[in-house]
């Protein structure tokens, strides 16, 4: 099987850097807990397609075989993460991270 | 025609990733994350990396997002409360920030992969088979560790999202809010 | 995977099944549940006794490795385990939260930290940093009861989550601009490269910076007090020092990849001699004006960071040695401060006031000269291990030619040992207050948590004399990145 | 081979360095409560320490000569059989310790005064008492650590080691302001000494390079030759931390506060002996280590030592704390023995060493007083006392004695040792010494003063009319002091004769090298002949013995 | 065993007795008061025996040379002092004062301080003042002078402030001791010098050089002095701490606290005259500088007048005395630096007997008075007290100057000398001087004795003579302050001048340029003689003039020279010039040195640095604001800063 490949690489990695820049704007800006969460997900999307752009490019599989441990890690992330939001909105009844606030200086 | 579909779907992953960041409702935002979760599948398809694509759409969109969904919908957290005075500066810094990233990343990327062209594809990139025989071979240690991983994510999970265990009698400060910190 | 690979995972394997153990146990023989530490111990000690069984040099398809340093590292991370394992029984009795996720959770980490240590290649050491991460979040809220354990916990995972992006994305750049994940045959690329090698130095800088982060140097190092201020006080005995310890070495090894284009090691120098600077004068400043002890310990944690880069700023083959020498007395103080603060302290959920300890260290005359003896190593005051730590840092730095960083080392240690010194005092100078003749009826002060503290205290003190063995010990092994 | 264990069991400097330390052992076997087994206990090991520091001078005294030089390990086991035995290997660093005639005197001082210290906190003290003990002895360990060691590094543990104990001292058995005393003679003290480390490492690692192995060897490190421009920023750094504990004008302030919160014991020994040890600092280190920065920072010190000696004179004037008085007073006092010390001068330095002794004995006195007084009416204040002398005659006495010693009266010791300074000093700096010179006028001024206040005059108060005079413990602690006093002052021969070829030796190579030129890249020169020990026989026959065994 | 070779026992045994008393009197308070006159005064009279006995043996000696004796060495090695005495003729002369004159005063103080408490201490100090004063004049080096020096000095300091429970003694006792620092700090920067130079301190190591070599010491040294003239100004400036010269003299008056037999030891007869010993001792560096010697002799010619002036109209007894003795301690000094070093040491010698004499009686007058000084409040005592009457008459012709006594002979030869070396403003200056000595002691003597008993009527109910414990000593002195002088007639009156010629080896013989021997015209010499004994009878006879009925006869000057009485009543306000110009400014520079600069500046700037370092941290956690967005954004601004190293060209 041959597939065409008419799209450079570096498109996919530019997709990936503006992604991952819409995501750390993302996870900078949004205050709901879960919200910062999604960004985080926008970025490690960003990266995984950085990565299989880069395993394309080197014609190397390594790239897809890191995605899909990153999609381990993210579910992994994601179980305990949400699970810590539970814990927390039980307790505080927010996750607005301004909120979160009791210790600091 | 790849063109084609890569700029849409590009277009479709960058917008509807400005969405997730931007939608009041987190809900909204979840489920724009699931559009942008689909365009990025399409992307792993035309890098050839079709199985990726295809978990992508199973396991990503389908069961994390999903994940989101449920404790949204637990925690019933309809929207976001208002931005409170005094954060515009930290969210314009943010924006900066972003934009610097992006700045001084993209051109790079851009031009630093411009004059290398991936070869064609071969048939044997694109093989499941060959991309499990990796797995199990080459990167047996990392899925073993993955596998720890799994298991130690979903003891974390249960102890973390359990309901926390009856205050011990007469122990002070359990549950009780705890005292600001003073400055 | 063959037999060799196998048992260069002995360790990890014996944690790791210790781990699998102990949730067993939690489910089948709950009863047992006061044993729980006694086993970890004893899963903990296997492991290092595990280590003999490791063949030296890379296994696991380049994918790991194992020398003297790493061995004095993984030495390291194990003996906070061991001393957060003894400190923690008393904790959780305290606090009617013994169970064996607890324990088992911990040696999961441990292993995390193991193989974060052990790892050679981008890969295993985004996916150990992983197990790591996950085992810390769910322990840091581990006491679900206080409302800033959650939020330390929470504060700690959306960070750790953030930066593990960042980490990806740089490891994905590496891997594409290089070709491998495989740091050896990245730093034979970067040696390659004729011209200056930006986008994998790039890469290479995200994922330092999340090192950075784990090992809490500024500026990647806000989370940090909060975190050791939510989390249980036994287990920050572990989480202010094993995560380091490990990131320490992923660290060196990045660093070493960094420096092997001769064009770049100016570029990185100076990125190290940042952060250490910053470091050392941030952490002490912000330490030395925190009420509560955990907190300070948590930004005298980060000057230590500091303290350690010293020997880092021109990385070389030298280098290790010092760090190890360094991490381990950092363990041994750190660890065994907050095992003391776990004892001292009854209000889980509470700020630890400095102030309670007013006048303890008559009453409690064990812990608080323990506790002592922490705050004087911290210090770097000879003859205690953290001084002999501090002096082969500084000397690395003199003999690098770095002496302006080893003054203002010092200059910031200075800053140190008046906050190390208020705890001193505040043990032994100042009339027990009668908040504290109060609260010390809900103190357990059992024989596990005093021995952590002896453990540490004894380990001081002994390398603070006599540290000969330990430093021809690391400083002679063989060091090969 | 000779091992740590032999030593310690040995007639060796190491028994008396480690048997105060390990003295601190049984203490927590101790009653808890029992505040008299302690303190019998404490009296014991220190009188215990002294008898063996006095038997191991008295052993290897030489009559009518210097002392000499001994080490404990003469020669060692490595390449090359450097002294001392290996300790950290990677670094080159050797356990050696040495007396001579420099050092003895003041670590005989150091054992005098601990026994000293014991009896007059005998009521003074009352809490903590195995913890006090505890301090002191460990704390007498740090200081004849210091005094002995003859590795950079070992002296530098040492040097640190006993900041702790006085920290402690001074923090829970000191005054009201004692926590911000003892915090501030903490961080002044780490501060010069923090900096003299990175001295020590970079003298090292140049000795390293220079010799391609490493060394912290004290005779290793003077045969240094290095730049000038080198050699004053090391001075400088090694200046600091001595300067500091002198302390010399301006890094004094630390002094009076120390004083004035400090346990009498505490000041007894911080005046004693802490304060010597900055000036022992030059006269071992900085000044051989670095003779032509010396010359160079010659003019600058002297004027500090003088500025020393005419402030703190003045500030001591108008104290309206006895103690405080007296804390100032040291400033003054010290400044002459820096000027000697900055003189070059076998005179000047002999007259130094001397006066390091004299005013550990006569200030050492003084503060006993004070805190004698303190005991009995719980103020130091000038307003409170007034006609003492009409109540408590014997105490009188002793405050007389000692003030009259402090001043500098011709036949008590203070007078042989500032004359010899100021005759010896006399001779490079005429015109440091007239103003000097004049600092003994002021001493006059602000101690007679003293005097006045607290003996003299109309009894006024009510609360001083049924004081009771000094007791036999007291009197017995104040006793050795007084016979020193007077000895030193009539026939300084005796206490000047051991240290003389030592101090020679010193100032020898010191001008040898001071007539060369710095040069312009560090070298390395052949060994001074100064460091050439005699091995120790005890150790000696140790080795002898152990060998046998084998 | 020679006589010569227990030199050592005579400043020995009257330390022993000090320490023996002193010991008594601490640890056994309720000995009795036998044993403490017995040790008292019996090793001070043995220590005198002693002495006489070798003097004895000294001058009739087969060998003439100096005697030396050395005892141990009090610092070895390059620069070696030896602890060692010296018997010359110098020190013979003052050997025998100070133990003759010193061991009568300690008889006298067994009566007169017999009702004191701390009679004990009393003696203690004495004796150790004895011990200091012989190691000052027997010493063979300056070091032992100078053991001696601080020895007196802190003696003084004790006595003065004898009754310590009142306010005053002691602070006047304060004041000498660092009035005589002040002297002893040029004092020794002399001998700094002089070590520096020559490596030693001992007299006959140094003089001899001084004297084969005498060019060296007269190249420029320092302060535009030669090194001789440096030397001579530091010891003159150290003896007028100790001999109370302009402008150090002001201590002397206040001395006057502590009790009289110790006025009369050490503050007339012994301690105040060591600097004129000093000097003399060095005969042959001031010899070497001329300059500093005129600069001496106008000291000394100023200080006597000004004193005088001051004694014409003090009331109190004792200060009339120790006025006196300023006054004739300048006359010394005059003579001193003149070159007449053997008239100074006459004039020392038989100042020594009368002013002794003077003192006691005065004491036995104040004794009788039940402690009353005030002369107003005395007169017409003769009747009451004959022995002190007469002894103190004797007394008061001797310094007056009356043909035959003692203090004639010596005045004489001083005045003698000034005007042979041609200063007659010194001269006119000694006269008017030896005017004013005759009537203000004769004034002391007529308001004491003369007229009509003015105390209360209980003091004259208890008026009576001294015990013979007091008046054997009186009368003892008596004769030495008449005859004391006879040893000493000059040629002109037909006596050998045996004194001068005693003394002769003592000064240093230069043979380049040796002493030009002053001659003069017998006629001239005997008109000065005339001059003087005229001088002394006006002052005898005014003084009778107006005193002599008992009346207060000088209120009539004071009337008609109100501005004058004042001056010379409030001593030329020395004592305020010196409180507002020195002590109070240094005062008030001390608290400012204390309060100003080394709490607020020196500390100030540690507690500023202090104050920095924790107000920015305090700014500095800020930063760590709780809230996990800033966290991050720190991150990424982190991240971006190395993004920015990175790539920065």
């Amino acid at each position: 099987m041959s597939l065409p490949n008419s799209v450079p690489v570096s498109w996919f990695l530019v997709l990936a850097a503006l992604l991952f820049a819409i995501g750390v704007a993302g996870a900078l800006t949004r205050r709901n807990g879960i919200g910062i969460f999604l960004s985080i997900e926008l970025m490690l999307n960003a990266a995984n397609v950085a990565l299989v752009g880069y395993s394309r490019l080197l014609g190397e599989r390594t790239g897809q075989i890191m995605v899909l441990f990153v999609m381990a890690v993210a579910a992994a992330e994601a179980a305990v993460g949400l699970g810590l939001f539970i814990a927390v909105y039980r307790q505080r009844r927010t996750i607005d991270v301004n909120r979160l606030n009791l210790m600091r200086w | 025609m790849e063109t084609a579909i890569f700029l849409i779907f590009a277009a479709l992953a960058l917008g509807s990733a400005l969405m997730v960041v931007t939608h009041k409702s987190p809900v909204y935002a979840t489920m724009s994350l699931v559009v942008t979760l689909f365009s990025l599948a399409v992307m792993f398809v035309l890098l050839g990396a079709p199985f990726i694509g295809a978990l992508q759409v199973l396991v990503y969109a389908g069961a994390i997002v999903v994940l989101f969904l449920f404790v949204l919908m637990l925690l019933n957290i309809s929207k976001e409360e208002h931005q409170q005075e005094g954060q515009t500066v930290h969210r314009w810094v943010a924006l900066l920030g972003a934009g610097a990233f992006v700045g001084l990343v993209v051109p790079l990327l851009y031009r630093a992969t411009q004059p290398r062209n991936a070869g064609a594809l071969t048939e044997q990139f694109v093989s499941i088979r060959e991309f499990a025989r990796d797995l199990f071979t080459r990167y047996l240690l990392q899925f073993e560790i993955v596998g720890l991983l799994l298991l130690v994510a979903v003891v974390a999970a249960t102890v973390v999202a359990r309901k926390p265990p009856a205050a011990p009698s007469g122990a002070p400060g359990a549950d009780s809010p705890v005292s600001e910190v003073e400055p | 995977m063959n037999a060799h690979d196998l048992a260069s995972l002995t360790p990890e394997i014996i944690l790791a099944g210790g781990g699998v153990l102990l949730l067993l146990l939690e489910a089948l023989l709950p009863s047992l549940r006061r044993a729980f530490t006694g086993i970890a111990l004893v899963v903990v000690a296997a492991a290092v006794w595990g280590f003999q069984s490791v063949p030296s040099g890379a296994s696991n398809l380049g994918a790991l490795d194992w020398n003297g340093p790493v061995r004095a590292f993984a030495f390291a991370v194990l003996l906070s385990t061991g001393i957060c394992l003894l400190a923690s029984q008393g904790y959780l009795r305290r606090e009617k939260i013994l169970s064996g996720e607890y324990h088992a959770l911990l040696l999961w980490s441990a292993c995390g930290a193991l193989l974060l240590l052990r790892a050679t290649e981008l890969l295993t050491i985004f996916l150990a940093l992983e197990l790591l991460s996950i085992c810390l979040y769910a322990l840091a809220a581990y006491h679900r009861r206080i409302a800033i354990g959650t939020e330390a916990a929470i504060k700690y995972f959306l960070m750790g989550a953030f930066v593990s992006a960042f980490v990806l994305l740089g490891i994905a750049l590496l891997y594409g601009e290089t070709g491998s994940t495989r740091l050896d045959q990245i730093g034979a690329a970067f040696a390659l490269s004729e011209k200056f090698p930006i986008i994998p130095s790039l890469g290479l800088a995200l994922v330092l910076a999340g090192f950075a982060f784990k090992m809490s140097l500024v500026p990647f190092h806000a989370w940090s007090p909060d975190t050791y201020q939510g989390a249980p006080s036994p287990f920050v005995a572990f989480l202010s020092v094993a995560p380091k310890v490990a990131s320490a070495m992923v660290f060196i090894r990045l660093l070493q990849v960094a420096v092997a284009n001769p064009e770049m090691i100016g570029r990185w120098s100076g990125i190290v001699a940042f952060l250490s600077v910053a470091s050392m004068i941030v952490g002490n400043l912000l330490a030395l004006v925190q009420r509560d002890i955990k907190r300070m310990l948590a930004y005298s944690g980060i000057a230590h960071m500091g303290y350690l880069l010293l020997a880092l700023v021109v990385p070389g083959a030298n280098s290790i040695g010092p760090v190890a020498v360094y991490l381990l007395s950092y363990v041994l103080m750190t660890s065994g401060a907050f095992a003391v603060v776990t004892l001292l302290y009854a209000r889980a959920g509470e700020q630890h006031q400095i102030s309670e300890l007013s006048g303890l260290g008559f009453r409690y005359p064990l812990l608080g000269g323990c506790l002592a003896i922490f705050m004087l190593s911290l210090g770097g005051i000879p003859p205690t291990f953290g001084f002999f730590g501090k002096y082969v840092v500084f000397m690395n730095a003199v003999t690098d030619g770095r002496w302006g960083l080893a003054i203002v080392g010092v200059l910031a240690s200075l800053v140190g040992v008046f906050y190390y010194l208020r705890i001193v005092y505040t043990l032994y100078m100042k009339p027990e207050s009668r908040l504290a003749a109060e609260t010390s009826s809900g103190l357990l002060i059992d024989g596990w948590g005093r021995a952590a503290a002896i453990l540490a205290a004894v380990g001081i003190l002994a390398f603070g004399v006599w540290p000969t063995r330990l430093l021809e010990w690391v400083l002679g092994s063989p060091w090969a990145p | 081979m000779t091992t740590f264990l032999d030593l310690l069991l040995g007639d060796t400097l190491t028994r008396l360095v480690f048997l105060p330390a390990a003295a601190c052992l049984p203490l927590l076997l101790l009653p808890k409560g029992n505040a008299k087994v302690a303190k019998f206990y404490a009296l014991l090991v220190s009188l215990l320490e002294l008898g063996l520091g006095i038997a191991y001078v008295a052993a290897r005294w030489v009559p009518g000569g210097g002392f000499p030089l001994l080490r404990d390990v003469a020669q060692g086991s490595g390449v090359g059989n450097p002294p001392g035995l290996p300790w950290i290997g990677a670094y080159g660093i050797r356990y050696d310790l040495a007396i001579d005639g420099i050092s003895m005197p003041l670590a005989l001082l150091t054992l005098l005064l601990l026994p000293i210290v014991f009896l007059v906190s005998w009521k003074g003290i009352e809490k903590h008492w195995r913890s006090f003990t505890a301090a002191f002895l460990l704390l007498t360990t740090g200081i004849l650590g210091a005094l002995f060691a003859y590795d950079l590094f070992v002296f530098y543990m040492f040097w640190e080691v006993m900041l702790i104990p006085m920290y402690l001292i001074i923090g829970i058995w000191g005054g009201e302001r004692r926590v911000y005393a003892a915090v501030k003679f903490f961080l002044f003290t780490m501060a010069g000494s923090l900096l003299m480390l990175v001295a020590i490492l970079w003298l090292a690692f140049t000795y390293k390079s220079l010799a391609g192995v490493w060394s912290f060897a004290y005779q290793d490190l003077l045969r240094l030759d290095l730049p000038l421009t080198t050699q004053c920023w090391l001075f400088a750094a090694f200046a600091l931390a001595f300067a500091i504990k002198v302390p010399m004008f301006p890094v004094h302030t630390w002094l009076p506060d120390a004083h004035v919160e400090a346990p009498t014991g505490g000041s007894v020994i911080l005046a004693g002996i802490l304060l010597k040890l900055g000036t022992y600092g030059f006269l071992r280190f900085a000044l051989p280590l670095f003779p032509q920065a010396s010359v160079k920072a010659q003019p600058w010190l002297v004027g500090l030592a003088l500025i020393g000696i005419l402030y703190g004179a003045l500030v001591a004037w108008v104290q309206v704390d006895m103690k405080k008085l007296v804390a100032y007073s040291s400033i003054a006092h010290l400044g002459f023995v820096m000027l000697g010390l900055l003189a070059f001068d076998l005179v000047a330095w002999q007259g130094a060493l001397l006066q390091m002794v004299n005013h550990g004995i006569s200030t050492g006195a003084l503060f006993m007083l004070v805190g004698m007084l303190y005991d009995r009416r719980h103020t130091k204040k000038f307003d409170e006392f007034g006609g003492l002398a009409a109540v408590i005659p014997i105490f009188s006495f002793w405050l007389v004695f000692s003030t009259l010693a402090s001043v500098g009266l011709p036949a008590l010791n203070g007078f042989a040792g500032e004359f010899l300074i100021l005759l010896g000093s006399y001779r490079t700096l005429p015109w440091a010494t007239v103003a000097a010179t004049f600092g003994v006028v002021l001493a006059a001024v602000y101690l007679l003063k003293m005097l006045y206040l607290t003996l003299w005059g109309p009894l006024t108060k009510e609360e001083n009319k049924s004081l009771k005079d000094l007791s036999w413990r007291e009197m017995f602690a104040l006793l050795p002091l007084g016979v020193l006093m007077l000895w030193i002052g009539i026939a300084p021969g005796t206490f000047l004769a051991p240290s003389r070829p030592a101090l020679e030796s010193l100032l020898g190579d010191f001008h040898a090298r001071v007539a060369e030129t710095a040069p312009d890249e560090p070298t390395l020169r052949a060994l001074a002949p100064i460091l050439i020990a005699k091995p120790n026989p005890a150790a000696e026959t140790a080795t002898s013995q152990d060998g046998e065994g084998r | 065993m020679r006589p010569l070779d227990l030199l050592w026992l005579v400043p020995a045994l009257p330390i022993a007795g000090a320490a023996l008393n002193g010991l008594i009197c601490l640890f056994w308070p309720k000995a009795g008061k036998a044993t403490a006159t017995l040790i008292g005064v019996g090793f001070p009279g043995v220590s005198m025996l002693v002495a006489l006995a070798a003097i004895w043996q000294y001058l009739h000696g087969t060998n003439p040379a100096p005697f030396e004796q050395t005892l141990w060495s009090w610092t070895t090695g390059t620069f070696s002092i030896p602890i060692a005495f010296l018997l010359d003729p110098l020190s013979t002369v003052m050997l025998f004062i100070v133990t003759f004159v010193g061991f009568w005063i300690h008889v006298y103080s067994a009566g007169y301080m017999s009702h004191e408490p701390g009679y004990r201490r009393y003696f203690a100090y004495l004796n150790l003042f004895m011990g200091a004063m012989l190691l000052l004049i027997l010493g063979n080096n300056f070091l032992v002078m100078f053991v001696g020096w601080e020895g007196v000095g802190l003696c003084s300091y004790l006595l003065i402030g004898f009754y310590f429970d009142q306010s005053f003694p002691p602070q006047a006792g304060r004041k000498a001791f660092i009035v005589n620092r002040i002297g002893d700090f040029a004092f020794l920067v002399g001998m700094f010098a002089l070590a520096a130079k020559y490596g030693t301190l001992t007299y006959s190591k140094i003089f001899p050089v001084v004297v084969s070599a005498p060019e060296a010491l007269k190249e420029h040294y320092a302060l535009g002095l030669s090194f001789a003239g440096f030397v001579a100004l530091c010891f003159f400036i150290g003896a007028m701490g100790k001999s109370a010269q302009i402008p150090l003299y002001v201590w002397l008056p206040d001395a006057m606290a502590g009790p009289t037999p110790v006025s009369a030891l050490i503050h007339a007869a012994t301690m105040v005259t060591a600097g004129v010993y000093m000097v003399v001792r060095s005969n042959a560096i001031y010899q070497l500088a001329p300059e500093i010697g005129t600069f001496v002799a106008v000291i000394g010619a100023f200080t006597a007048i000004l004193a005088a002036s001051i004694g014409l109209v003090q009331n109190d007894i004792k200060k009339v005395l120790a006025y006196s003795t300023v006054s004739q301690l300048g006359y010394m000094f005059l003579a001193a630096g003149l070159g007449a070093y053997t008239a100074a040491v006459f004039h020392l010698g038989t100042h020594a007997f009368f002013k002794a004499l003077l003192f006691l009686g005065s004491g036995s007058v104040i004794h009788a008075m039940g402690g009353e000084q005030d002369m107003r409040k005395m007169g017409n005592l003769r009747k009451f007290m004959p022995i002190t009457f007469w002894t103190f008459a004797l007394g008061t012709a001797a310094i007056a100057g009356v043909p035959g006594f003692a203090g004639f002979f010596s005045k004489d030869e001083i005045l003698h000398n000034t005007a042979a070396t041609g200063h007659w403003g010194l001269f006119a200056i000694g006269l008017f001087t030896a005017g004013l000595t005759a009537f203000y002691m004769v004034r002391a003597v007529a308001m004491t004795f003369f007229g009509k008993f003015r105390g209360t009527h209980e003091q004259e109910h208890h008026l009576h003579e001294s015990p013979w414990v007091m008046s054997v000593p009186l009368l003892v002195l008596a004769v030495g302050a008449v005859s004391s002088g006879w040893v000493g007639i000059p040629e002109l009156l037909g006596g050998g001048n045996s004194f001068h010629h005693f003394l002769s080896p003592v000064i240093a013989q230069f043979p380049e340029h040796a002493i030009e021997h002053p001659e003069m015209a017998a006629s001239t010499e005997w008109l000065l003689l005339i001059a003087s004994v005229v001088a002394g009878l006006i002052g005898i006879g005014y003084a009778f003039m107006l005193y002599g009925r008992g009346e207060m006869g000088g209120a009539v000057w004071a009337k008609r020279f109100p501005a004058v009485y004042r001056v010379l009543d409030r001593k030329y306000w020395v004592d305020e010039i010196y409180d507002r110009l020195i002590i109070k400014p240094l005062g008030s520079f001390s608290r400012f040195l204390w309060k100003g600069f080394d709490d607020t500046i020196v500390d100030g700037s540690v507690r500023a640095l202090a104050w920095v370092t924790e107000t920015s941290a305090q700014g500095g956690r800020l930063s760590t604001t709780g809230n996990v967005r800033h966290y991050a954004l720190y991150f990424f601004l982190g991240v971006l800063g190395l993004f920015w190293w990175i790539l920065r060209s």
